[in-house]
Formats: structure tokens, C-alpha cells, sequence
């Protein structure tokens, strides 16, 4: 069940440019964790930002209670995130939504994560390992300094191939699916999860439908409440549909099956 | 201490009402806040037929407030009788109906549809939202449209009828006159202020329906001040919100006039608001030795 | 770049003007930012007579806001002339005067006071103010009214005429084809929203004059939202405002169809806003490649 | 002149309960400021709270460039004042107002300061002493550990006579004119100057007229612009006046012969 909790800042970090990672500890709130699902956040310290901002869960320690957060600084509520020191209460609202599916029986499991989209991709990785699957993890950023879920997602078991624009680490380009041809026609992938910028998981939707791979990717929307009652998050999945989905409760999570990009 | 109040016929078990459109159904925040502790809950805005609602993005944050242009999504008056009254009335939530019709006529028949059915406090007309191309606003903002759609209501059912009327105006006072004329028994007050905003890198309105209303602490004052007036004028009890966020917001209201308040986007930012806000109230009554919230009521006219 | 705009015969050397009221008489900043850089300093509103003001408290803030209601203090349009426009044209600053009538022989006698004085660029009309009794408002809020008064002084002026509009209207649309209809040579919106506040310790109203006019951030949503109506029906140029307190807001409001800008509020937190936002515009045009303002006028309606 | 000016924070501490002292380092504003005047602050970190805040100059050091802040936490903004650390940059304007007058020839003068109403005070206080001014400040709180600038009082070469409410330090009671009567009655004062709660300020109008003693004290009213500007700040100084005096520009210090308390 999800809760109100202040949870307690462990440490909050800047990592490269506009990219922090913070920990903290929420004993209600971590043990209710599955991966894929987010914290609303209070990130104000007037009324102005007003709204709770959704941030994924990018890696939960249960026994621990310890919540981390990867984000990216884009405006002000991330940014009066950023200016949050260890000791102080973070206000937060979760777990929330509904996260990623986990295979029965263990799969080839393929990540491709682009970005800051790579941040619920971490905790997915780390329960699946847990369910014995096999995993591959497309990294793709613009540069080296950016890949900060390298060493955990190395940790965890998985393996990683990397695309950076610059061509700092791993592959030259964008995280394309004819950039990786050759490791995943050698793969034989079985499930795909996709975080990221919504024009490059498109991609990847196309290349599953063609090679007829089952996937889920996470979405996002400009969320109010969080939890199905004001009707904001609201996004038509495929053009015919007559209703309207919303991302806060009947995603961030879906199948790639059930929308068009 | 004595927190209950009479909304022109609406009882409630204590003056801190939900405000409709941002409590759905009243279950969708159960993990966070038990419904029937709620002075009463006004579920979102109901029609004659089910809505699919407007096009995203349909929120927008601005400052201390929020647009929204949901567009009155909702599975029709049917499905709300049928699926979600039943479940509210088993947990004894006070439950407030919120409805819109594209007509007279269905405004009318959608109150004769509430007709009979246990567990509903009482009626929310929506003469005032401002996201539907048909019905809504357009209700709201002529006097003699407002005396007869409520009068139109009134004859259909029983149950206490309590316009929502719309700031969008020239002269509320005119407007809660012709409400009280129609015969409403309570008034809401205030629906949100219009609004845009732009994307200046798409260069495009930000919201799929352009125009949204605006709700949140920027629009408190304004909501105070039409309630001042009216309370100034019209003999009807006010159901007074806009911009509440926490008990203070909600005493100003009580001191303008208004019997008992609502809380809507304030809900977003801390979903136990409500409780959190009758336990202030009862605080400071507490403390400045008030014994009935009716002796708040209006207060800030005596001086 | 083409920053010069005229705004329906009001030559201004770039787009953003300082508003009434916030800025005083041009000089009151003048330790933080020349008033001759800026597009159009917009004086304090004046009136036939000397008006003492409003008793205190006068100002309050409220959540991305304030309320003011200061009561249109000022010497009178004699002492105007007399002693601060000298002052103002000496340092070539562009001036706009503001007034404000009890009455609409008031209105014309003013206008008719106004020409012939070297070094004012236009005259703003103030029919919207919400914190007199007489005069202000009342003017603002109905068409035939506005069309009147505007005829009425356009009648004694060769000045750019410029009624600014009052957003506490159902319909700001037809005041707006009013104006034009009475001759105005362009609009400025919009004016402040009517609101209040109660200090619940003291159980009364916060202003001295119980209401008063709401502007700032919080406003803008509103302010953009009139302004895209009106320059889809109406035919003026608009001196857009409310709420600006950046270059992104000064971008929106020129997408929805503002030829130019004020700041109000805005002064109040950076007395150097006029400047940064010009600077902030100008980086914006040569990033995106816009080499007139005019392109981005109204850019939000071609979508 | 005044100007805008970002400062740099020096130290910002709480000295006791919901007292703090900050100090700044603003070379530009520094120089020009003058007792009695006022530092207009934006403490926001969003739009809301929206407007500056007023706050007396408490010290300045010239030759550091440096001035320090006594502030009372009461609301918003203060608070967020409070939450600031060394480093951070405080955005200033100023010094705004019409301060004290200062005597041409050295006078016997009286401070009388009721709580965070001695921050004017002090540097006043500075300042007379470099003049050659003799000193008798009379320093009221509620209790002993509220005496935050007794020390600097003392240091400046004033003499300090105490009250406290909780007769925690000094004499106990309200600092009104009777409480001291002994050492007034001692001492031949030629000029008081006062800040603090108008209620105490006026039982001191009233003493100083029958003494016919010349003096000033410094008002508040909520601002906006801080200089003149909107005309938000208005106070009718006597009843009879026709106009309103703006606090921020004609005072925040007026002479006391020019207003009723
Ligand atoms: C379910 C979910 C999970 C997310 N997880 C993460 C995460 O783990 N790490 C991370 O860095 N970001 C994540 N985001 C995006 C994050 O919520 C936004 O970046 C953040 O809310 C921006 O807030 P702001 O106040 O800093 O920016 P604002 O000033 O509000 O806006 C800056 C820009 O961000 C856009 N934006 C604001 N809110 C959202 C939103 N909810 N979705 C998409 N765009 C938005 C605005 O439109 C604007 O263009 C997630 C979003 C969702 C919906
Ligand atoms: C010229 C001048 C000098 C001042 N010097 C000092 C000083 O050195 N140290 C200090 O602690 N305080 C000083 N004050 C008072 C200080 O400005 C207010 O306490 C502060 O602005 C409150 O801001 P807030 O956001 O914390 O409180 P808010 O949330 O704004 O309000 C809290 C309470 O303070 C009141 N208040 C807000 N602003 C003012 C104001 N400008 N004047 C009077 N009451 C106000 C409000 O009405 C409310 O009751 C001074 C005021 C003026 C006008
Ligand atoms: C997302 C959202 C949806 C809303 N939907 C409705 C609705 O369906 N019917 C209605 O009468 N009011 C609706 N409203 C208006 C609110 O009930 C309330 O009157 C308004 O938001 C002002 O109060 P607030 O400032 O506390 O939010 C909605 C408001 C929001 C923010
Ligand atoms: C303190 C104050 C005084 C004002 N005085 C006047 C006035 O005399 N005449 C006028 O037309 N508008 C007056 N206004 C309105 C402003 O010119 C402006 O239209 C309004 O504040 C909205 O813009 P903003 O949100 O940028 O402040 C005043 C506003 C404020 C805040
Ligand atoms: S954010 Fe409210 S329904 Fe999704
Ligand atoms: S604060 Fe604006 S005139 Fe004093």
C-alpha cells in the first residue's frame, strides 16, 4: 500500500551537469517498491512550483529501507531537488502506478535505456537478476560522464552495450536498433523493456513488432494528483481508442502492444 | 465542539468538503485518506452520456496554481448510479453529485435520475465549467439561464441543489440573485478562473483544448472576494473554495462567509489535506474559544 | 533586430513598457534603470483633482501575488503637466499618461488638458481600476460605457488613445469591440482581477479599503487567455501585461497577440526586469532566428 | 547611492528560538549605508513568496564591506532567509529609506529598543559613538537570551540598562518610560531615538513630549517597491494630515513630533 512519508535525505549528489542521484531512507514507503512504479514528490518550499513532480524508483535497498532517485535537473522542481542537503525531510507520496511485469519463469531480458530513461530500468534489472534472468542493457547518452548506471548495472549481472553521441564510450550514435544489429541478432531476446526519450523507443517498438518480441515501456505526462482522480495524466494509447489511459495509474507502465508511438 | 453543518439541506458530519474533479470517485486516494471521515465528497462532474473527455497535455502548472482542461471525462450518470454510488454508500462517505448537461432539459433529467437513491447529500450544478464546447460556462454567466436551469432542477428531485457558480463574470452578486431566485438551496463558489498558457519552444498553446481553468492559492483572493460579496446579499449558505491549501486558507473563508469549504488542487499537494485541515480548524476554535463553527461564519463582515 | 513597435500610433523604441502605478513618475527607480532605455514608461494614474489615496494597509501579498488597493493617490493632472513630465521629457523619456475619470466629461476634459504637451506618446485609459469608489471600473465592465468613454475622449485628442481593460468581465471580447468601435487606437490588457484577504487574527479584512486589485504571476494565465481571445476578433494592437516577471512570460504573451509588453509586479522584484527582459527577447529572436518582433506577434494562433 | 547588488552570505545563524543573525558581504551597498535605512531582500526561491522583504541594516564594517542582518523568523520569507547558508548569494537592494539624523554637535541620546527593534538601533549606535556621542540604551525583550546585541551595545561604548519580561536579566517588565525612571530622571537626555512595538514607541512619544525631548523612530508597514514607487506603504502620519507619508521613502525613520503613535 502506498503512503505519506518525509523520508529522511541520505545523501543527494550532483554527478555530471544536471544529473544527481539521491538517497533516502523511507521505511514505509520502500518496502511496498516494485520496479517501474514513482514517488510524487513535494519539491516546494512556497507554493510556487505547486505540484508533486514523479520520479522513478532507480534503485530500492528493502532491508536497508533506502529509496535512490536519479534525476535530471530541468526546471524548478528538480532544481530545488538538487538544492536539498542529507539530514532534511524529502516529502514524498508512493510507491505509485503500476510498474513493470516480471516473467514467471526467467527470460533473455533486453534494457534499453536512454538517458535519465535508464533510472527505473536499474531496479527492474536488479529484481530480474534476482528472478535468475538472463540481461542485456542498451545504454545510450550523450556522453561518458552521463552513463552513471554503468557500474551498478555491471554489478547486478547484466550486460552492457553502450551508444554515446559523442562517441566517448561504447558505440558512436544514438540508441538505435541498427546500431546494435550484431549483438542482438546473436541474442535471442525474448522480452523487452524500454525507458526514454518517446521518438527512440518508437524505434525500438518497431523493431520488436518485426522480430515479434512481447515489451513494456514506461511513459510520461505532467502529473496533478498521481493516482487516478483528477484525470490529468490522460493519453490516448492507440488514435482509434474512444478513452483516454492514464499514466499515473494504469501506467507509467504498458505493454508495447497496447499503444502506437 | 460542534463541527457539523447544514448546506441549505446538505448535512455534513464537518465543513471540509472535497471539491469535484479532484477526488474521482472518492476511492482513487483511499490508500491515503479514509473517504467517510470527509465532510463530504463531491465526485467528479457527471453527465447525461459518457464523455471521453478532451485531448492531452490537459494540466499545466502556473504559479501557486494549475490549469486543467480534462473536459468532463466520465462514464455517464448511468454507470456512476450503477458502479460507484453503491460502493460509496456501503462505506458511508457523504456523497455530493456533481452534473452537467449540454441542455435544460438534461440538466433536468439527470436530477430526476438522482432521484430515490439513497445515499446522496445532495446536488452540485455545474453551470460553470469552463472545458466543454457545449453546457458548462455557458450556464454560468447569464442570470436569467442560471434561475432557470435551477429552477429546472428543483422541480425533478428532493435533494438540496447547490449551484457551482462561475467567477467568469461581471457581477456575481446577479448571479447567486438569480441562483437563490431559481430557488438554490446553497451555493458553490467559485469554479476556476479562465486561463491559458503558451509553449514558446512549440510556439502553440500548451494545453490539447487551448483555453483551461485556472485553480490553486493564486485564485484565493478572488474567490474571497466574490464570496464576501454574496454573503453580503444573498440569504443562501456558500459552499466557499478556491486556493485552499491549508487551515488558515480555509478560516479566511469561514470569516468571508462561506458555512463550509472545499478543497480541489490542494488535494494534489497533500491528499490528507482535508483531515489535516479540520484538525487546524478545531485548533484554533479550541484556542479562541469558539464553540460552534457556525459563530466563524461571516465573522470579517462585523468589523 | 527590429525592436521598435508601434502600438496603434504609440511609437515605442522597443516592447516593453513599465505599467501604471508601479513604476510612479519615472524616477523613482532611477538609482536601478535609466526610465529612457525603457520602451515606455507608463506614469502613475492620474486624475482631474488630487486624490489622497486609500487608508493603509494598502498593499498585501498573496500566494504569486499581491492585492493593492491604493486608491489612485495622486497630485492631479495639473501638477502632472506641471511639475513631472518636464522632468520626464528633459531626459527624453517615452511617456504614457494613465487617467482616470469620475465621470466621462472628467475623462474628456483630461485628454483635452493632455494635448498640445510636447513628449507624451499616448494615453492610457484607465476604465478598469477596482479601488475607487466612483470613476475606474464602472467604466470598464459595460460595452456601451466603454464605447462612450473612449468616443468621448478621442474626441478632444490627437493622441494614441489606449482604454486599458478590465479582465473582471463575462465577456472580455465585447468590451474590446467596444473600445474599437468608440476609436481606440490600440488596447492595453489587462487590468488587475478583483480579490481580497482576511487577517484571521484580527478577524476583518486585510486592506483598509476591504478589496483590492490582484496582480502578479499569479494573473498571467488569465492575462494570456483574454489577450488570444481578443486578437482573434478585435483589430487593435495590445499592450499585453500581468503576471510578467521573465522573458519566457514576455515570449508568451507576444505568441498570443501582444505588440508589446508591461511589467507591473514584475518591478517590484527586479527594478531592473525592463532591461534583462529586452535583453532575454533579444536573445530569444537571434537564437530562433526572428528579426522583428512583429513575427512573433500573435505566432501562437497559427498552430 | 543605492543599488542591486548579489551578496555573498558570510555566516547566518540562529542565535536563539526564531532569532538569527546573518552577515554579508556587499561591497557596492556597503559603503553607502547610513543608520536607519533598510535592505529590500528577495528571499524566494520560486514566485512565491513574490515580494522583497525589508530588513534594517543591523551593522556595517566599511572597511570589510559587510553588513549584518537581525531577523526574526515570523513568516515565509524569513523563513527562507533562515534556510540559507554561507556562500549562497542574497539578492539585495539598497540601502533604501530615509535613515536617523545624526547630531552636528555630540549629544546625551537615548536608544530605546523593544526586541528585533534594536537591529536599527546598533548601528546607530556605532555611529553616534564615532561622532562623540554620549549613549544610554534602554534594551527590552522578553527574555535574557533575547539580548543578542548587547554585547556589540556595549563594546561600542554604550551604556545599557535592561528589561526583560521574565526578569530573566536586568529589570523585569515591559520597557516602558517608568521602569527607568530613575536613571532617566539621573541622565539629561537631549535626543531619543526608538524602534521596536508601536504601543511601546508611543508610552516613549508621550515621555519625550513631556520632557519636551526631541527624537525619532522608525516605522513599518508592508512593502512592495521600497522606494516610493507603488505608494503601497502609505500611513497617515496625524490624523489631520490630507496625505499619506510612504514609509519607505519618507521614512522608515520620522521625527516624533511629526506623527501620532
Ligand atoms: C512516471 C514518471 C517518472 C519519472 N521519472 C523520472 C526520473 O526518474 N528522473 C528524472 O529526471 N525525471 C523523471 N521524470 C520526469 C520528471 O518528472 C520531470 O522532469 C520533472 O517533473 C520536471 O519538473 P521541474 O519542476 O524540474 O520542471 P518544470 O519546470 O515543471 O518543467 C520543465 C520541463 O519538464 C517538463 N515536465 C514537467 N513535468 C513533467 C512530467 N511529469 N513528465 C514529463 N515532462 C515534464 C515540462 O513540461 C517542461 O518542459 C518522470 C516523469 C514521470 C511522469
Ligand atoms: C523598514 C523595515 C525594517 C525592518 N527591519 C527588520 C529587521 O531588522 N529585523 C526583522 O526581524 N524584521 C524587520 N522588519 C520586519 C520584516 O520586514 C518582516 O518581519 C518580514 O518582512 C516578514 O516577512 P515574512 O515573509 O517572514 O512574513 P510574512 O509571511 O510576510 O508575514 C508574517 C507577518 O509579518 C507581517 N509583515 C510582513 N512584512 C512586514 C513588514 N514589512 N512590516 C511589518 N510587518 C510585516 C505580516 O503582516 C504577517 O503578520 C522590518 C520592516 C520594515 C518595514
Ligand atoms: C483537475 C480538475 C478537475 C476538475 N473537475 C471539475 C468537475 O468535473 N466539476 C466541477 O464542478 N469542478 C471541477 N473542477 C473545479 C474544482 O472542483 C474547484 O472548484 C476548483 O479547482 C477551485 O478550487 P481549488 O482552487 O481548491 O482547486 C476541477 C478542478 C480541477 C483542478
Ligand atoms: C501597486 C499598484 C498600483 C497600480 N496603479 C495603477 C494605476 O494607477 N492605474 C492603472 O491603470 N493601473 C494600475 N495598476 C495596475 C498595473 O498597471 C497592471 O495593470 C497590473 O498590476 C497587472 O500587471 P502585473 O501583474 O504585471 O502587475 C497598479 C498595480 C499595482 C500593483
Ligand atoms: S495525475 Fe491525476 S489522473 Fe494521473
Ligand atoms: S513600498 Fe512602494 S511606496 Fe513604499
Amino acid at each position: 500500500m502506498p503512503s505519506l512519508e518525509k523520508a529522511r535525505i541520505i545523501s543527494n549528489s550532483k554527478q555530471y551537469h544536471n544529473l544527481y542521484i539521491m538517497e533516502i531512507e523511507a521505511p514505509q514507503t520502500a518496502k511496498e517498491c516494485k520496479p517501474g512504479q514513482f514517488l510524487h514528490i513535494f519539491t516546494s518550499t512556497g507554493l510556487d512550483p505547486l505540484l508533486r513532480r514523479p520520479l522513478s524508483l532507480y534503485d530500492v535497498d528493502k532491508e536497508a529501507a533506502r529509496i535512490s532517485l536519479l534525476y535530471k535537473v530541468v526546471g524548478k522542481g528538480t532544481a530545488l531537488l538538487a538544492a536539498m542537503s542529507p539530514g532534511e525531510y524529502l516529502d514524498i507520496m508512493g510507491p505509485l502506478g503500476h510498474g513493470f511485469s516480471l516473467p514467471e519463469s526467467a527470460r533473455k531480458c533486453l534494457l534499453v535505456g536512454g538517458g535519465v530513461g535508464m533510472a527505473p530500468l536499474l531496479y527492474l534489472a536488479r529484481v530480474l537478476r534476482q528472478g535468475g534472468n538472463e540481461l542485456l542493457a542498451l545504454y545510450g547518452v550523450g556522453t561518458e560522464k552521463e552513463l552513471l548506471a554503468l557500474e551498478r548495472l555491471e554489478a547486478i549481472g547484466s550486460q552492457v552495450q553502450i551508444a554515446t553521441i559523442d562517441g566517448s564510450c561504447g558505440l558512436e550514435g544514438p540508441l538505435i536498433p541498427q546500431l546494435f544489429s550484431e549483438i542482438l541478432n546473436a541474442k535471442r531476446i525474448e522480452f523487452i523493456y524500454s525507458c526514454g526519450p518517446e521518438s527512440m523507443m518508437k524505434l525500438w517498438q518497431e523493431w520488436a513488432r518485426l522480430n515479434r518480441i512481447p515489451g513494456e515501456i514506461s511513459l510520461e505526462e505532467y502529473m496533478a494528483c498521481g493516482v487516478g482522480a483528477c484525470l490529468g495524466c490522460a493519453r490516448k494509447l492507440k488514435p482509434e481508442n474512444e478513452t483516454y489511459a492514464k499514466i499515473c495509474k494504469d501506467g507509467p507502465v504498458f505493454s508495447l502492444d497496447e499503444l502506437v508511438l | 465542539m460542534d463541527l457539523t453543518v447544514n448546506l441549505g439541506g446538505i448535512k455534513l458530519k464537518n465543513p471540509v468538503a472535497v471539491a469535484s474533479g479532484t477526488f474521482g470517485y472518492g476511492f482513487e486516494y483511499a490508500d491515503f485518506i479514509e473517504p467517510e471521515r470527509i465532510g463530504a465528497v463531491i465526485v467528479k462532474g457527471t453527465t447525461l452520456n459518457p464523455r471521453p473527455g478532451n485531448p492531452g497535455p490537459r494540466i499545466y502548472e502556473t504559479p501557486a496554481a494549475m490549469l486543467n482542461a480534462i473536459g468532463l471525462e466520465n462514464p455517464g450518470i448511468k454507470v456512476f448510479l450503477r458502479e460507484y454510488l453503491p460502493l460509496l454508500r456501503a462505506r458511508q462517505v457523504t456523497i455530493i453529485a456533481n452534473i452537467a448537461g449540454n441542455n435544460m432539459e438534461e440538466y433536468a433529467l439527470m436530477a430526476s435520475m438522482l432521484q430515490g437513491h439513497e445515499g446522496i447529500a445532495g446536488i452540485e450544478l455545474n453551470i460553470s465549467c469552463p472545458n466543454v464546447k457545449q453546457g458548462g460556462i455557458q450556464f454560468g454567466t447569464d442570470p436569467d439561464t442560471v434561475r432557470q436551469v435551477v429552477a429546472a432542477v428543483k422541480r425533478e428531485t428532493t435533494l438540496p441543489v447547490m449551484p457551482k457558480l462561475s467567477p467568469n463574470v461581471t457581477d456575481i452578486v446577479a448571479i447567486a440573485l438569480a441562483a437563490a431566485e431559481g430557488g438554490a438551496d446553497a451555493l458553490s463558489m467559485i469554479n476556476t478562473l479562465g486561463g491559458m498558457a503558451i509553449d514558446i519552444n512549440k510556439r502553440k498553446p500548451v494545453l490539447g483544448n487551448v483555453f483551461g481553468g485556472l485553480s490553486g492559492p493564486a485564485i484565493k483572493p478572488v474567490a474571497l472576494k466574490m464570496i464576501y460579496q454574496v454573503y453580503q446579499e444573498v440569504h443562501l449558505p456558500i459552499l466557499g473554495g478556491g486556493g485552499i491549501v491549508n487551515h488558515i486558507d480555509a478560516l479566511e473563508f469561514f470569516m468571508a462567509g462561506a458555512t463550509a469549504v472545499s478543497i480541489g488542487t490542494g488535494n494534489f499537494i497533500n491528499p490528507r489535506l482535508a483531515l489535516e485541515l479540520l484538525e487546524g480548524i478545531e485548533k484554533y476554535m479550541q484556542e479562541q474559544g469558539f464553540s460552534s463553527i457556525q459563530e466563524l461564519v461571516g465573522i470579517a463582515h462585523a468589523y
